[in-house]
């Protein structure tokens, strides 16, 4: 069980929770085994991540791992979003069970999801 | 930081009476039961004691009282013990969708092995119909296992009705016996053999203020089990191993102080049970109870939070200090929604927002308030980050009034 | 009335120390360790502690440490674990005439369900011997389970050649594992399961001044066992139910003291044992001594007295505050002699007058003088009764010098 | 297990113990199953038992009720030691645990044949 500290900070204060009224991107995906579900807005401006929100259901992980993937999107370029790996997400958490890695996963693949809605969009 | 623990039913804390009780046996009487000498004696008496206490909790005679680990191995000895003992006369098993993993665990090995295992519904109130007990009863049925309180809702079943059921059938000529988890029952209700007519029935000592690791089964004179715990004479030959004797002090301490107080403690509980539920209707929205509300056990109230998932709603408690579960204790930490709540027919979301409250005999009403207080600010937290919630919002406000 | 307590091997008195460290779960420190808030999180840490500290008493990992309710339990998940498990592997199962009572229950219990048990003999040393092993071993043995150390005699077992032979027999492709119970040894003497070359090992707290009803087993990673007690995810699904937090903590402290005073405890012992038998040698005759007195455990002396019976000697004893055992305490009560005397090829006269001395780490020599001052004259009571020895009295005087 | 105090006190300060050099009637028996002996020796005197001694070998019981009968002997008028029951020696020792009765049967038997042996005998 055990989660982090960080992890439990993330449950509690949540950054970046909401959507974005004009975002460029979004994406909603969900875990078809846990019915987890994470989504993500992000606002672009000169070449960046301007604003990033997300709204998470599920175990406590995919929460951390929404608020924690929001927060460090913030800033990006989307070269630099489109490098972040499942691991830097765990690492931003404190780490995870091992029945939890899939949390990180959920994130990562969200984080794809809205990348490509951008590719295949206006920009 | 103010720490309150609402989670009773997962295990409670020991009673000062019950350390004191038990302190004398993990110092200077420290004697095997089995040694002739002194010491031993000394032990065997006390043990002798506790039998005689933990007999009476339940309207029972001390040598129908079996000394076990805990519930678990009681539910071990109870089930796989009958069945064993008496295949020849049929391999089937009648039991509930709620019970206790424990149960479940024994009922689905008993399925691995050759044994027909009926699991009756228990329908939205939690509670299984003797009409369907009834229907399910076939001549080779040779066990009925139907817990006496759910651990997580705290239903409590009509397990009388159903002895008086089995009673007449072995009256008919057929081997069949009753066997109920009475884990969570014992702390909360008033339990007696007779009144029940089952022919065993289960407890564990840390759901009634004494420590972990002790158990009792209670088997009716003359019901013949298959020991599985075997090689030793203790206790009369149905279970091997040097009796836990500070665990068993404590247990028939812990028993004497039930019986004496149980009428109190489940007023006491129920009083604040109403002063909690009333709270949590006037702060929070979008919340179901689980179970029925009227045959409950008096401290236990399971509530699912619409549009959150519970362990996240668990640890946001936790962080302000409040202790509480979702699912059960035992069987948390699966990706599983609890299937005790999905057998009420929920659907999986409502499943897995289910939040158990359990109090206990020294609850306060300041700790109800701080509860009060926290409860609302941290299901609010978690709304704001769920999509389900905003879905809602938005079509709610989409609705005409 | 000055009371000395000579029967460690029965049991052992708590460790003020132990006591200390297992309080705090028996007050403040309550959680149920499958709860995910605090305060099941703080005793989770606990048991994690306490495993720790008992693999490390036997040079196991952590994972290979199964808690349990004590040694006849960790008996029967082993034997019976592996028999079920591996049924189809063969039904054949490898002991020794001088097994604990819970080890040879059982055995009796697997040869009343198909298997063959055969027991091997332990002549008059009361060791059994590796070729009779080897010679016992079929293609169909699944398990081969000998005691490291006897609980009436002392005697240490060969455990360590047998399990090499295990090793060779699996190197070979057959499926078969080696069980010991070190439940008298783990105090005694050195145990490394490596060195041991065992699969399976089980242990008792409450030998290791630690209270009763906790042990453990070590299931040597990769060994699959049928779980005995189920239902509930804990140990690893290899052994349902909460987890007994204070004891389970008594138990890790225990066997880290035990870890760091072994040597101290093993030379105290074996110095007083010494003093001991001196002591009676020049004070009775017509006595035996029973086991390979070069192959024992420190602490532990068992001796014969003729002409008379044990349990009056432990009575007479125990009425002047000496407390020893006849017989295992487990079986004592019977009316049969010791199981294990006889196995030594004692006649039913010696087998009923065999005592057990066992000397523990907190004994005095001035302890040891009462006794050697009490024995020798309750021995002369029963004597002076004794129609055995006044026969043979009246014979050795008429028999020419 | 519990054996009287009583019982305990015979077995540490046997009464009447040892044989009887000019006995006038004498007993051996023994309990084929368990292996426990009894011995009596009565010396008669003015119609009376004048003096009784037992000896015994085997499990505690065996050893009071050996006591008890020879100290409630002396006294005794034969027809008063041939009503002597079970039941009454099992009193004399406090009781006896239910698995423990042979023990007063052995001492009644063993009276019984010194008595018989009385009868066959100069009497
Ligand atoms: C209804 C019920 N049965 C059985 C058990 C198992 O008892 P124990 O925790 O003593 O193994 C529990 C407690 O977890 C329970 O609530
Ligand atoms: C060698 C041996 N094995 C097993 C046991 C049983 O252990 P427990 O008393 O914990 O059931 C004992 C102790 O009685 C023992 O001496």
């Amino acid at each position: 069980m055990a989660y982090s500290d960080t992890l439990k900070d993330h449950l509690a204060n949540p950054r970046n929770a909401g959507t974005l009224a004009d975002a460029d991107a979004e994406a909603e995906q969900s875990n078809p085994v846990c019915g987890d579900r994470l989504r993500l807005s992000l606002r672009l401006g000169s070449g960046r991540i301007e604003a990033a929100r997300f709204l998470a259901y599920g175990c406590p992980p995919t929460l951390a791992c929404g608020s924690a993937l929001a927060g460090m999107l913030e800033g990006m370029t989307l070269e630099e979003a489109a490098r972040v790996t499942r691991e830097r997400v765990t690492e931003a958490v404190g780490g995870l069970p091992a029945r939890k890695r899939h949390a990180a996963s959920l994130a990562i693949e969200t984080l794809r999801a809205a990348l490509e809605s951008l590719t295949r969009g206006a920009f | 930081m103010l720490r309150v623990y609402f989670d009773h039913s997962a295990t409670t804390p020991v009673d000062r009476r019950v350390v004191e009780a038990m302190l004398p046996y993990l110092t200077e009487k420290f004697g095997n039961p089995s040694s002739v000498h002194f010491y031993g004696q000394e032990s065997r008496a006390a043990v002798d004691r506790a039998r005689r206490e933990v007999a009476s909790l339940v309207g029972a005679r001390p040598n129908e009282i079996v000394f076990l680990s805990g519930g678990t191995e009681a539910n071990n000895l109870a089930i796989r013990g009958v069945c064993e003992q008496h295949a020849e006369h049929g391999r089937h098993v009648i039991t509930t969708s709620i019970e206790h993993s424990s149960v479940r665990g024994i009922c689905d090995a008993l399925g691995r092995r050759d044994w027909e295992v009926t699991r009756l519904p228990v329908y939205e109130e939690g509670v299984v119909r003797v009409e369907d007990v009834r229907a399910a009863l076939r001549p080779d049925t040779v066990l009925v296992t139907v817990m006496l309180a759910n651990n997580e809702v705290g239903t409590v079943q009509p397990v009388a009705e159903i002895g008086a059921l089995i009673r007449e059938r072995r009256a008919a000529g057929q081997k069949i016996w009753l066997h109920t988890d009475a884990v969570q029952a014992a702390g909360g209700l008033r339990v007696d053999v007779d009144e029940l007519a089952c022919d065993l029935l289960s407890l564990s000592a840390h759901k009634l203020y004494a420590p972990k690791g002790v158990g009792a089964l209670y088997v009716r004179r003359g019901v013949r089990l298959a020991p599985q715990n075997v090689g030793g004479h203790q206790e009369r030959e149905r279970r091997g191993g040097t009796e836990a004797v500070p665990l068993v002090v404590a247990f028939g301490e812990a028993a004497r102080l039930t019986r004496l107080e149980l009428d109190a403690r489940a007023e006491h509980v129920r009083r604040l049970r109403e002063r909690f539920e009333a709270g949590v209707e006037a702060r929070v929205s979008d919340f179901v109870y689980n179970g029925d509300r009227a045959r409950r056990l008096p401290g236990v109230s399971n509530i699912s939070f619409r549009y959150v998932e519970g362990e996240g709603l668990l640890i946001n408690l936790d962080m302000q200090g409040v202790a509480v579960s979702t699912g059960s204790a035992c069987s948390s930490g699966s990706l599983e929604p609890s299937p005790v709540i999905r057998a009420l027919g929920r659907d999986d979301e409502l499943a897995r927002g289910s939040i158990r409250f359990s109090l206990g005999k020294d609850t306060t009403e300041g700790e109800v308030d701080y509860v009060l207080e926290v409860l609302p600010r941290a299901v609010e937290t978690l709304r704001r980050l769920s999509p389900l919630y905003q879905k809602a919002r938005t079509e709610r406000a989409c609705t005409p009034a």
